[in-house]
């Protein structure tokens, strides 16, 4: 059996560098404290740190609302990507409706450069269920869906075990901890689609259908899953709930920002030393998180970009680095997002011209086709990105990516334009030399019709059989569209 | 009365007196004029004649005569024609017939091609129009100036003579 | 009106309107006569929003919003021609041509397709798009449509419809991105009895039908409404025809009381008995006559015996106004004779969750009750087979194409005398040795007139084509008989 | 269901079908899982496997399809034994592991991404994120989960399932890998049902129990949706485009996934 090797132990965070008024309060990880330790994902090691018991004290015994309060008091945002505060949206939930009330728990985390829930998933998979308790009671829904990606195996596996461990405990089932409250948790497994991280994709692939997001409004709150009221959150988001009920608003308030409270995973990859899964508290500066947890540079390169919040993130380059500080309102100062916490270093050495194009293949591939601008335009982005990379782009060719990506943003149902368009915006923006570098041939309307023409006849076939049918010489007067 | 007609002197209404002629007698007896063309006639005998004899001989035309219609072919030999109609739609003088049918699935990329395709040319304005209607540079014209035949029927063009035309 | 409607009232493009609440920005504008583009939106389908071509601007979102998926609201303010729509509805156009193959000239939707004409509306003038097209399969979906991917848009109006209407399901979406394209599962077909109403509403020329593939071009065809005789719920149809008069396809004709926007296959490829098999002119004793003749035999034979062993039977088919005009004539020519009806028989209903064809294939039983009386034709038809003894005339009004003639209707035709047949086919009853006189008629493309469709609508209709034969509709005749029974009396009279 | 599946679920299988009865408020939504299941059973997802998913979950066999399509990671027919999936995002790709992966594969297996070997034991593809960013490059086999795959650790994996196999790498290497088809079967375009013209309005005549009384269609009784017609030319390719040349895998060309710019 595979395994990953451990993530390196998070460092102790440094004594006191922050730049804020706040007292300094010393952090040391919360969600990611036992990962590292084996058997962490078994119930008996999570009982032995006192796992579930701040289910068993609140379910069927505290007022859900009081729970509602104090997840919005702790100001815990959404971990996944858009960083809406958890405790409002649970606000949010349709009451009174008469359906029943869903909880479905994003564990699909598809953003390239993300591997925050995989850890959760394996090795701590009760602390998850826990929260889904709490998050259960708290909105009072009796069935929680939990959404994993298809290439979770081990965390499948164990999160099926550790809800069947529940289950035979009572902890869910018929009567959760003994109390009038029947719980169902639904571990659902997905098969490769990046769409499915989005919230109403993943609805629509539990519901058993292609993961095709839903058009908003009406948002999930309301009717979501099977037409219900849902709730979807992230599976650190629902991880944090057991700890903020157990230790209140204000333990919560002590680590972050005003906006961003709390702590969140950050997920390093690419050219640092210690590449790995960090929490760190909120509003730590990102030079320190990348020298001082990520180890620093690997040797002999030098920071070019860094990818911030998952691939779909615009980049930042060293000069914003260093104004960066890990918390949702710096980076979106900086034109960027803190996403769901996927930071990805690129050194000096990487060819943007590759890195875009391997990004615009992402979308393409991922695109699920159901709106025409991002079905269409993704594949276009691809293609221009390929010319630039292969070296043989047209003049005009990267204003027409600019065009294309700013066609793209704000015309779909969910946001997968945009978040194919954002990085190449944003490529586009800071490393605009890179593209006009790979520019290699006139402009098109210079080639015109006759050149057209001029092609081969073995050419000509050699395209015929590789295009569409008719694709190369049909006219009706707008032959190039 | 157009109102910038040039100013005359105003005729005399009813006067039926002929005006005098200004030709002088040299020229009224007329047969100086006609020795001169005669000579004219006389030295276009050994001139090269400017007529042709037709249809012995086929004059020669512009590059951008309308001539008769032909069908082109692709690269592989296959007619280009997809039987679009746009020809026939375009046509003024309604003298093309066009039906279609399912090209063979052989023809890779291909749906459609005319089963029938007829010019009458007796019809025909050769306007050109049908050229600047293909979509496919499928019809053009020659520079074969417009036959002579005994029937009727000898004028109506079908698919293979245009495409062998 | 009796449940109240909630009504809110909104402003489109300045315009004050007022519409029900439940209803979208999309079809509150086209109730208004505001057109809104549009290619996955259809009134009888559930929403999809996924062409995103429809956007309008909304007073106070950020962005345009697509106007299929979002519902009115009192106060609401819409624009539908500013620039920011205007910009989004250009870009959305491209995409949806980028991939396309631009194929129009060999694509039969050419002329009546939706990515021309809103290319023109709202399209730009030239592409920018130099790259290699995305490859999607040809495929013959069943035995009456076919599928070009490439053209297709993505639309899901097929799905949706094989989903809700037809409730078959044989239609999915395959593949992810711009790879997607519109399949059925190997070795199922799209065969059921609605399948062609995926070709009307593809907005473009993916789905085509194969009955109709590559026959004309649209523009070279001309229109006229019509009503479908196939069964008796009696589709509003809309009749396409080519320069000669032949009729190409019969599309429905959207009518909410009826048909909604559907059709049966049936209903639509029902028309070849129009143009073959027509019994040309008229018949005596098995040879061709002239009208005169034709008409002074069948007068004689009607007027046997003031009409006492005269019987009239008429079909289910015709037209309450051939109905009428035979009774007309009956009553003058024969008093006595007795009127029935047949029809052809009734089998089960088809039922759809959003359609039914109806078992019942006869488009005017209900006006045959109106006029005739007879409410149930297969019952007179057997009471007529059960009773003995010959029938000196049968007025036989026929008028049903592909007709099988029952062993009730045999033993009826066996026991007549003479028969007077009124058909547009030349077919099996023409050879039946005791038709005296068959005069040719005219089928319901070809005259005015009226069906009663099962839920009591009469649906008046005119011809759509100049009659194909000599024939005469039911009236005319009938009009032209008495004539020549005026003539005779005047000439009896005056001699 | 005219067509009855070849295969039949075991009956542990059903047992767990029926334990996630319960589990979920319609069967519709337990598609996912059962298509996983009939995955798990029948070793990858063949058509008999979609009809079974869509009789167990109520769903048109269609929708099944495009589910199937849909979602990459699902087993195929085409696929090998052994299904090697190299992540190739951005986070893996960088600093050439992606490519070092895929060149060691290329070395033992002679296959390159959207191939397989002709006897079907093993297949290579290129996928999208596997969420393992900070330690590339990321493979998955199967069920399998690796990072860091590359170098000796790829080597020795791969010489571990040959010799289960009891196959060697020169065998491979001589043999000529074959391209994944993942694409679903469609009637050919010019394909005609029984009785049917190519052109030409026809009379409708089957299928409608009035106007078929035993005449026109030779066995009497009318076609009904769900059986398949008989076939004039094989279930092949969709388009006659031959999109399986190799030399086509260009531009997203259909299905196969991950095997673009290859």
């Amino acid at each position: 059996m595979a395994e990953t090797t451990p993530p390196a132990a998070p460092p102790a965070p440094p004594a006191s560098e922050a730049p804020k008024p706040k007292p300094v309060v010393p952090f040391s990880p919360v969600i990611l404290k036992h990962i590292h330790e084996p058997n962490a994902h078994t119930l008996e090691h999570y009982l032995a740190r006192g796992g579930y018991e701040t289910a068993r004290k609140h379910v069927g015994e505290t007022d859900p609302a009081s729970l509602v309060a104090i997840v919005k008091d702790s100001g815990l945002r959404g971990r996944g990507g858009a960083g809406f505060p958890t405790g409002m949206k649970w606000g949010f939930l349709a009451k009174g409706t008469g359906k029943p009330a869903y909880l479905a728990v994003n564990g699909d985390e598809s953003e390239p450069g993300t591997f925050k829930d995989r850890h959760i998933l394996e090795k701590d998979p009760h602390q998850l269920l826990e929260g889904v308790i709490l998050t259960c009671w708290a909105i009072q829904s009796n069935h929680a869906f939990i959404y994993l990606r298809g290439e979770f195996i081990l965390g499948y596996q164990r999160l099926e075990a550790a809800v069947k461990e529940a289950r035979a405990k009572g902890f869910i089932g018929e009567k959760s901890f003994g109390k009038d409250f029947p719980l169902k948790v639904t571990v659902v497994r997905g098969a490769g689609a990046y769409i499915c991280g989005e919230e109403t994709g993943m609805l629509s692939s539990i519901e058993g259908g292609r993961g095709y997001p839903k058009i908003k409004p009406p948002f999930p709150a309301v009717s979501g899953l099977f037409k219900c009221p849902t709730i979807v959150n992230n599976v650190e988001t629902i991880a944090n709930v057991t700890h903020i009920v157990k230790n209140g608003a204000d333990w919560h308030k002590q680590w972050g920002t005003e906006k961003s409270p709390g702590y969140k995973i950050f997920c390093l990859a690419g050219a640092v030393k210690k590449p790995g899964v960090y929490e760190v508290p909120l509003g730590i500066t990102m030079r320190e998180f990348i020298d001082v947890y990520g180890g620093g540079m690997v040797e002999g390169r030098t920071l070019k970009a860094v990818i911030p919040g998952g691939l779909s993130a615009p980049l930042l380059t060293p000069e914003m680095v260093d104004k960066c500080t890990l918390d949702y309102e710096s980076l979106a100062g900086l034109g960027s997002m803190l996403g769901s916490g996927g930071i990805t270093v690129l050194h000096d050495g990487v060819d943007m011209m590759s890195a875009i194009y391997n990004t615009m293949r992402f979308y393409h591939h991922e695109s699920c086709g159901q709106c025409t601008p991002c079905r269409e335009g993704t594949g276009w982005l691809e293609k221009l990105a390929h010319k630039h990379h292969a070296g043989h782009a047209h003049a005009g060719d990267t204003d027409l990516l600019a065009d294309v990506a700013k066609n793209m943003r704000g015309r779909t149902i969910c946001v997968l334009a945009d978040a194919a368009a954002m990085p190449m915006q944003s490529y586009l923006q800071l490393f605009r030399p890179e593209f006009d570098k790979r520019v290699a041939a006139p402009e098109y309307v210079e080639k015109g019709r006759t050149a057209r023409d001029e092609i081969t006849p073995a050419a000509k076939r050699e395209s015929v059989t590789h295009g569409a049918p008719g694709v190369l010489d049909v006219g009706m007067g707008m032959d190039r569209v | 009365m157009s109102a910038n007609a040039p100013e005359t002197a105003p005729r005399k209404s009813g006067s039926h007196e002929p005006l005098p002629s200004r030709l002088g007698w040299l020229t009224r007896i007329y047969i100086p004029m006609i020795l001169k063309g005669m000579l004219i006639s006389l030295r276009e005998f050994f001139r090269k004649p400017v007529t042709i004899q037709y249809p012995e001989q086929k004059p020669r035309v512009s590059e951008r005569f309308r001539g008769e219609h032909r069908l082109t072919k692709d690269a592989e030999g296959k007619m280009k024609c997809v039987a679009c109609y746009m020809c026939a739609t375009a046509c003024p003088a309604h003298c093309i017939t066009i039906e279609a049918e399912a090209a063979p699935p052989e023809w890779e990329g291909r749906d459609k091609i005319p089963r029938v395709f007829e010019i009458d040319m007796l019809k025909c304005i050769y306007c050109g129009y049908c050229v600047e209607a293909c979509p496919k540079e499928a019809i053009e014209m020659t520079n074969k100036i417009p036959q002579v035949y005994r029937t009727r029927q000898e004028f109506i063009y079908d698919r293979e003579k245009l495409l062998s035309n | 009106m009796t449940a109240e409607v909630k009504m809110v009232n909104m402003k489109i493009d300045g315009r004050d309107v007022t519409v029900p609440a439940d209803w979208t920005v999309i079809r509150a504008a086209h109730k208004n006569d505001i057109d809104i583009p549009h290619y996955c939106y259809h009134p009888d389908l559930s929403i999809a929003g996924n062409c995103r071509i429809c956007m309008v601007s909304v007073k106070g979102a950020p962005r345009p919003v697509v106007g299929c998926a979002t519902p009115v609201a009192e106060g609401m303010e819409v624009t539908t021609t500013a620039a920011a729509e205007v910009e989004a509805r250009k870009s959305v156009m491209e995409f949806l041509l980028i991939n396309h193959p631009l194929d129009c000239p060999e694509c039969d939707q050419a002329g009546e397709c939706k990515l021309q004409d809103y290319s023109v509306d709202h399209g730009r003038d030239h592409g920018r798009f130099h790259e290699e097209k995305v490859r999607k399969s040809k495929s013959t979906m069943g035995p009456h449509v076919k599928y070009w991917g490439s053209r297709c848009i993505l639309c899901t109006r097929c799905v949706r419809f094989t989903d809700e209407v037809s409730g078959t399901g044989e239609l999915g979406i395959i593949y992810r991105g711009d790879r997607n394209e519109i399949a059925t599962f190997p070795g199922r077909v799209l065969d059921n009895p609605l399948s062609m109403n995926t070709v009307d509403i593809c907005p473009v020329g993916a789905l085509v039908s194969s009955d109709f593939l590559f026959q004309s071009r649209v523009w070279n065809l001309h229109s006229n409404p019509s009503i479908c005789p196939g069964c008796s719920l009696g589709c509003n149809t809309r009749v396409d025809l080519d320069a000669k008069d032949q009729i190409k396809r019969i599309v429905p004709r959207r009518n909410d009381a009826v048909n909604k926007e559907w059709m049966c296959d049936s209903g639509r490829l029902n028309f070849g008995y129009v143009h073959a098999g027509r019994l040309q002119k008229p018949k005596l004793g098995g040879a061709d006559a002239t009208w005169k003749e034709a008409r002074r035999a069948a007068l004689e034979l009607l007027a046997l015996n003031g009409g006492a062993n005269t019987v009239a039977l008429i079909s289910a088919w015709n037209t309450s106004e051939a109905m009428a005009a035979i009774l007309d004539l009956v009553a003058v020519e024969s008093p006595a004779a007795r009127i029935f009806g047949y029809g052809n028989p009734v089998v089960a209903d088809q039922v759809f969750p959003g359609f039914t064809i109806y078992g019942d294939k006869n488009p005017n039983r209900a006006g045959m009750e109106q006029v005739l009386g007879i409410a149930d034709p297969a019952a007179s038809l057997k009471a007529l087979a059960s009773e003995t003894g010959s029938i000196g005339t049968l007025l036989l009004v026929h008028n049903i194409p592909d007709f099988v003639i029952t062993p009730e209707f045999k033993a009826v035709l066996d026991r007549s005398e003479n028969v007077v047949l009124l058909d547009f086919a030349s077919g099996e009853l023409l050879r039946y040795g005791n038709v005296a006189v068959a005069l040719p008629t005219l089928t319901s493309f070809e005259k005015a007139g009226t069906f009663v469709n099962n839920a009591g609508l009469a649906q008046s209709f005119e011809p759509v084509m100049e009659p194909a034969t000599y024939g005469l509709s039911e009236a005319e005749i009938v009009e032209a008989l008495k004539r020549d029974v005026g003539a005779a009396t005047r000439a009896g009279a005056a001699a | 269901m005219a067509k009855m599946p070849a295969k039949t679920l075991s009956s542990e299988a059903l047992r767990q079908f029926h334990d996630w009865v319960d589990e979920y408020p319609n069967k519709r939504s337990m598609l996912m899982m059962v298509l996983r299941l009939v995955e798990e059973e029948f070793g990858c997802i063949d058509d008999d496997a979609m009809e079974i998913a869509a009789d167990l979950c109520g769903v048109n066999v269609a929708h099944v399809q495009g589910m199937v399509t849909f979602y990459t990671h699902f087993k195929r027919p085409a696929h090998g034994k052994h299904r090697f999936m190299v992540c190739a995002t951005l986070m893996c790709a960088l600093d050439g592991n992606t490519d070092q992966a895929l060149a060691q594969i290329r070395a033992k297996l002679g296959l390159k991404p959207g191939e397989a070997t002709p006897d079907g034991l093993f297949s290579c593809e290129k996928v999208e994120c596997l969420a393992d960013c900070d330690k590339p490059p990321v493979i998955q086999k199967d069920d399998e989960h690796f990072c860091s795959m590359k170098g000796p650790a790829l080597d020795a994996y791969i010489d571990k399932l040959l010799t289960a196999e009891g196959k060697t790498s020169e065998q491979y290497l001589a043999a000529t890998p074959v391209t994944m088809d993942l694409r679903v079967a469609v009637l050919p375009v010019h394909y005609n049902f029984e009785g049917e013209q190519n052109v030409g309005a026809r009379r409708f005549d089957d299928k409608d129990p009035y106007f078929a009384p035993g005449e026109g269609s030779e066995n009497g009784s009318a076609r009904t949706t769900g059986v398949p017609p008989a076939l004039k030319t094989p279930l092949t390719a969709p388009v006659a485009g031959g999109a399986l040349n190799p030399s086509n895998a260009g531009h997203g060309a259909n299905g196969t996934s991950g095997g673009q710019h290859g």
